[in-house]
């Protein structure tokens, strides 16, 4: 048997005080798109924040590709090859577009202080193959006529999907989207949901916080339901759109596939 | 034996007016974000106002400490209407330049219009030290130490119990949510500024009788007051006061029974010394993420 | 700018800054060029923390000091106790082993720094930084033995270089120590340079502008910060030793607070994160105070030069140089305005 | 604010209208001091010295026929600035003679500048005794060594009774207070007066009761203070706070002026090495010049107290005028070596240069004179 590419273990966070993941179990497989959701308030973004290294667990284990990171800061669990994306400042601003896919490939160079004094040959061969590189990942992600702008100049549905590109980057073996269509309109929403497509036909795994619940029926291959801090269901889209208990969790919160309100 | 008493109270006393020169920056910052970099020259403002009152135009001396802490509200007032209003929402290194550029020009204003000569403000207390067996003390010096400690408790109570104080906390905390609740956050900006201003001059007024006015006696108890504040957890009101007997303390008996050389150096060391252990401050501050 | 045209202009600048001494023969000019020079290197090195990582350090004298203190001792020899019965002792070194110990004496003490105060940001750092120089100023305050304290380091000898065809000469005319320092000026540029335009740049802006971000791309944060802070300390000690073997006697004064706050306001005038704001803020603020000498009393031009810094960052907060860039590439900004305003929107 | 403003238009009139009663160019002599920051008070004290110096001798018809003008360039309490405002004063002013620079710290930095202008500069105030033993045969100082200084006071130690049997030390942390703290501690050690307790203060320091705390605890009957008028006032004041209960004696020419009209309670006394006693004018050496200084400086309506340390303006000016005089011409080399054919009288005394330091690059040093002054009760007397 394969080990899961993620495992989170009976994971429990607090917040100054507050418990806000009680007792957290799920598991990511290699190649799948597994969709994180719940309610507001229901602690999947502080997962998320977990997972990645942003906030420490009181208790449980994460598990990336077998390896226990809990504790490991955000860079080093990044470098392993788990990459995650942000809600809201999901880019650098005062940077080009270009500029904010190259720093995106910062792990897939290696060269330092004293190859960039003295412009290296080595270092400028790196250079070279990293510009193609973040010009092809500025192609697959249709910003490629935008290469030249400030970032923060870019329309609202671009910068999202500049965000994706930027966790997308280094190739990562697990991608974690936190609510990549929020605020999206309908022929957006359907763009980002080809790139994860695409991504995942890249080899990528994506774990998604969603709260766009069209988009995430469509595009996973398995759903996770997180409420008041702790999971209640764990399937197929089909079986979580019958589970009661989702129905129940949702219908005491938001409706199900309703409106997304801002996170 | 009888040294370190002496120390204890000479630090007691050093501590009170640390404590006060602290309160005012830490509360500046917990509300505002802003490093004030005037405190020194507000505090040395406090003082000549002080003297100005006291020597010159010959008032009470009571009602011109009183009046110099009011003139230097003001003054806060004011620099907070025309200077930080303005830079609202810039970034931290451009409020810290505008904040270092008001400190010269008020510094080299009041040596214009001063002059460079230190002055002594009189004061109706005796020049003779109570004696307590091995201890002495200036009765002065108890007077400050005394109008300290109720500006502290009037400061409290102020914060704790009144609407004007309920709503600064609030902003302190939160200032989105406040504005949300109806706090106007901008007044209580302006109102912030000039009660630390206020507290400035207050601690300048009172200690200028005990020291002398001079036109760069802020520049080391601007510093001072950095580090005091630094020792509490930046924006902690508790801390300031703790950070602030920290140092009398620490300069007191360091000075007393290590080296009067690095006297002015501990407060500094032991900052560092803190952050390397504790970052957030010897009172740990509720840190706000984001 | 093109690609061709921004080394064009800057390598055509350093030609005609070369050529000061042929054109304007004044020595008084050369003295002040090269003493704002020595500021405008120090303000170089700030940029590279304050422009580029958004990192306040108002300790950033502390380098400069440590630098000049370095290159000052290590020329002059010093011996002393060092506890345990045991001696250091060091003979006189030539300047050039001088200026080197300051590069790396500032640059550890970078680290050492970096490694400290980068555990807080904001406020805090800017403390730390400034506590951080007010202890070495009590050190050489008061560490007599090395330092001769308040009495100064006197005797430090002047630049010597070795040139091709004339051995070791020691540079004492003004248009020799000019060029020394518009070499060095020119160097520190383009190491900063060299880095801001590498990875380790692109990281370091990265920091500034979103680290929460930056670290999810695996960008190792106080990794690069103390990267920064090494490289821009030890440029800053060239920069003291300059200072020391151009004034030639060094005293604790140089790590006072003013000397930062100088450096500060040259990056922040000229506009920090640009290449060339040090440089065009340095030549402002460097010149300054001496052509309001005797323009006014000397305290309405201290008044001057903090309504200065207050106008400067009410109306010009990114600086001169993006000001004026920004009006080149006025034809971008209106591309940028429509759809900055629908991200507002949006929000 | 009244006087201030007419203080300021005459400065500005003056001259204006003593360019029109002389038909030559005028004779520029730079000055530089510390006219803000720190230590600015003194500074200005010694300009202001330095200025009704120039006033004197231009209405006496200045030098050669020649008027003079003091160049003051602000040297802001800090090293780098006064290297600045020399290299301001000889490369864009021209001057032919420097004056300056108030603490050693200036005066040292500036040192390197002298040689490499070849222009001599006469040294007011700044005490460190490297400042003339450096080889450096530009300088001239007026002002005296701390051992001078120390010398002069161990002449009269013996009219001390209860007599001086230990000493202690509370002295600024710079070359002056380390300065003197060396040199009282060895001349009087070799009068068989042990030192007791060393203790130092930062300049800016306003709370000085950790030091006194620890210094009441040596049993030496005597404190030597040393450091600027407004830290030793502070130190006095908390010296009876802590009940310190030792003989104050001050030195380098500092004196709490602030004690007259406010004196310390209990009847306590103190004892102040001065180079010029102003409530004395006829005591001075040459009481005319003393009493010209005074009433000058009190028609401008300057402090009192300035005039203790005014005077060192006053006299570098006329050390000057003289040497120029001398030379007669005004040329930098000429200036320097009539500087050791100079002498005068001065406010301190007679002004004539020794020489110091390595043989053939020798410093000019004067012997300045010394005073006791005490102050008791608001009142002052000469011992």
């Amino acid at each position: 048997m394969t080990v899961p590419l993620l495992q989170v273990e009976h994971v429990m966070v607090q917040i100054g005080g507050l418990v806000a993941v009680s007792d957290l179990s799920f598991m990511v497989n290699e190649g799948e798109v597994v969709s994180l959701i719940g309610p507001n308030g229901a602690g999947k973004t502080t997962a998320f924040n977990a997972i990645t290294g942003y906030m420490r667990p009181r208790r449980g284990a994460v598990r990336f590709a077998g390896r226990d990171i809990i504790g490991l800061s955000p860079e080093r669990i990044a470098a392993l090859g788990l990459v995650r994306s942000f809600q809201r400042t999901s880019i650098f601003g005062a940077c080009t577009v270009f500029d904010n896919a190259l720093t995106a490939l910062h792990l897939r160079g290696r060269s330092g202080l004293l190859g960039a004094f003295l412009a290296l040959p080595g270092t400028r061969r790196e250079e070279a193959l990293l510009r193609g590189e973040a010009m092809a990942m500025l192609d697959f992600v249709g910003l490629a006529a935008r290469a030249g702008l400030r970032a923060d100049s870019l329309a609202y549905g671009e910068q999202r999907r500049l965000g994706i590109a930027l966790a997308a980057a280094a190739t990562p073996r697990l991608l974690l989207l936190d609510e990549p269509a929020a605020g999206l309109n309908p022929s957006e929403t359907a763009e980002c949901m080809a790139l994860i497509r695409q991504l995942r036909d890249r080899g990528t795994t994506v774990l998604l916080v969603e709260h766009d619940m069209a988009m995430v029926m469509r595009i996973s291959d398995r759903v996770v339901v997180l409420n008041q801090g702790r999971i209640i269901a764990d399937g197929p889209p089909e079986t979580i759109r019958q589970d009661p208990e989702v129905i129940r969790a949702y219908l005491g919160g938001a409706p199900l596939g309703g409106h997304h309100a801002a996170a | 034996m009888d040294q370190a008493l002496q120390h204890l109270v000479n630090g007691t006393v050093l501590g009170g007016t640390y404590a006060l020169l602290g309160i005012g920056l830490t509360l500046i910052f917990g509300v505002m974000r802003v490093v004030n970099f005037t405190h020194g020259e507000l505090y040395a403002f406090g003082a000549y106002m002080a003297y100005g009152l006291v020597s010159l135009l010959g008032l009470n001396f009571y009602l011109s400490l009183l009046l110099a802490a009011l003139l230097g509200a003001a003054l806060g007032a004011v620099i907070e209407r025309v200077l930080l209003r303005p830079l609202r929402g810039a970034d931290i290194d451009s409020v810290m330049l505008a904040m270092i550029g008001a400190a010269l020009v008020l510094q080299n204003a009041s040596m214009w219009a001063w002059g460079g000569v230190a002055k002594l403000v009189p004061s109706p207390f005796d020049g003779m030290p109570l004696v307590f067996g091995p201890v002495s003390v200036l009765p002065l010096r108890l007077f400050v130490l005394g109008v300290a400690v109720a500006l502290l408790l009037a400061f409290w109570f102020l914060l704790d119990r009144t609407r004007a104080g309920i709503a600064m906390r609030a902003t302190f905390q939160d200032p989105e949510t406040a504005a949300l609740m109806g706090v106007r956050v901008a007044w209580v900006g302006t109102a912030t500024f000039a009660i630390g201003s206020g507290l400035a001059a207050a601690a300048g007024a009172l200690l200028g009788p005990v020291f002398m006015v001079s036109p760069t006696m802020g520049d080391l108890v601007g510093l001072k007051a950095f580090a005091i504040v630094i020792l509490g957890g930046l924006g902690n009101l508790p801390g300031a006061v703790i950070g602030g007997f920290a140092l009398g303390y620490v300069e007191e008996f360091g000075g007393g029974f290590l080296s009067t050389e690095y006297r002015d150096a501990f407060g500094f060391l032991l900052i560092i010394l803190v952050l390397a252990i504790r970052p957030q401050g010897l009172v740990a501050a509720k840190e706000r993420v984001g | 700018m093109s690609a061709v045209l921004a080394p064009l202009l800057g390598w055509s600048f350093a030609a005609a800054m070369a050529s000061v001494p042929f054109l304007f023969p004044d020595p008084y000019l050369l003295a002040v060029l090269t003493s704002a020079g020595i500021f405008i290197i120090g303000a170089i090195s700030l940029n590279l923390l304050l422009g580029y990582t958004g990192q306040l350090s108002l300790g950033h004298a502390a380098f400069f000091g440590l630098g000049a203190y370095a290159s000052a001792l290590a020329t002059l020899g010093f011996d002393i106790a060092i506890g345990f019965g045991l001696r250091l002792r060091l003979d006189p070194q030539p300047v050039w082993v001088g200026f080197l110990s300051a590069v790396v004496v500032a640059g550890l003490f970078g680290w050492l720094l970096g490694r400290l105060a980068f555990r807080v940001r904001g406020a805090y750092f800017v403390i730390i930084t400034i506590c951080f120089a007010q202890v070495l100023r009590m050190v050489s305050l008061n560490w007599v033995e090395l330092t001769q304290g308040p009495m100064a380091l006197t005797g430090i000898p002047p630049f010597a270089l070795w040139l091709p065809g004339q051995g070791v000469v020691e540079l004492t005319s003004k248009p020799q120590t000019y060029w020394l320092v518009l070499g060095v000026a020119v160097l520190a540029f383009l190491i900063v340079r060299q880095i801001v335009r590498s990875r380790i740049g692109r990281a370091l802006v990265a920091l500034r502008e979103n680290e929460t971000l930056a670290r999810s791309v695996g960008i190792r944060v106080t990794h690069y910060l103390v990267i920064a802070t090494v490289v821009s300390a030890g440029i800053a000690g060239a920069a003291g030793s300059l200072f020391a073997h151009y004034v030639r006697i060094i005293d604790p004064d140089v790590f006072l607070f003013i000397y930062t706050v100088t450096m500060v306001i040259m990056v922040v005038t000229g506009g920090k994160g640009t290449l060339w704001g040090p440089v065009v803020g340095g030549l402002i603020f460097g010149l300054l105070p001496d052509m309001l000498r005797g323009a006014a009393r000397p305290e309405a031009q201290w008044i001057a030069y903090g309504l200065a810094m207050i106008l400067l960052v009410m109306f010009l907060p990114r600086g001169i140089v993006p000001a004026f860039t920004g009006l080149l590439a006025g034809r971008r900004a209106r591309v940028v305005l429509p759809a900055a305003a629908a991200r507002e929107a949006a929000e | 604010m009244l006087t201030r403003r007419t203080a300021l238009l005459s400065g500005l009139a003056l001259p204006a209208l003593s360019r029109t009663g002389f038909a030559a160019d005028p004779i520029r002599i730079g000055m530089t001091q510390p006219l803000t920051g720190a230590v600015a008070a003194s500074g200005n004290y010694v300009a202001n010295g330095a200025k009704i110096a120039v006033d004197v001798l231009n209405r006496a018809g200045g030098v050669m026929g020649r008027p003079i003008e003091l160049v003051l360039e602000d040297n802001k309490s800090n090293p780098r600035e006064a290297v600045a405002a020399v290299e301001k004063l000889v490369l864009r002013d021209k001057v032919p003679a420097l004056i300056g620079a108030w603490s050693s710290t200036f005066t040292l930095a500036i040192l390197p500048k002298l040689m490499e202008y070849k222009v001599p500069m006469v040294v007011e105030t700044s005490s460190a005794a490297r400042i003339t033993t450096s080889g450096n045969p530009y300088v001239f100082r007026i002002a005296p060594t701390s051992e001078m200084e120390a010398i002069g006071f161990a002449e009269l130690v013996g009219k001390y009774t209860p007599a001086i049997r230990k000493i202690d030390f509370l002295s600024v942390n710079n070359d002056f207070g380390r300065g003197a703290t060396e040199k009282y501690g060895a001349i009087l050690g070799a009068k068989g007066i042990p030192t007791g307790r060393v203790e130092t203060m930062t300049p800016e320091a306003t709370d000085l009761s950790a030091q006194l705390t620890a210094l009441k605890q040596s049993d030496g009957d005597t404190l030597f203070i040393t450091t600027g008028v407004e830290q030793l006032t502070l130190a006095m004041r908390q010296a009876i706070e802590q009940r310190v209960g030792k003989r104050i004696v001050s030195t380098g020419g500092s004196f709490p002026d602030a004690l007259i009209h406010q004196p310390l309670p209990g009847g306590a006394h103190s004892d102040h090495v001065l180079f010029y006693a102003p409530w004395f004018p006829e005591k001075a050496i040459h009481p005319e010049i003393a009493k010209t200084y005074t009433e000058e400086w009190n028609k401008h309506g300057w402090e009192f107290a300035g005039l203790t340390e005014g005077f060192r303006g006053y006299d570098a000016v006329l050390t000057v005028a003289e040497a120029v005089r001398i030379a007669g011409k005004v040329e930098p080399e000429a200036i320097r070596e009539a500087m050791w054919k100079v002498q005068i009288p001065g406010v301190n005394g007679n002004i004539h240069f020794q020489k110091e330091g390595p043989a053939g690059r020798e410093s000019g040093q004067n012997q300045p004179n010394v005073y006791i002054v005490r102050l008791a009760d608001g009142k002052t007397s000469l011992v």
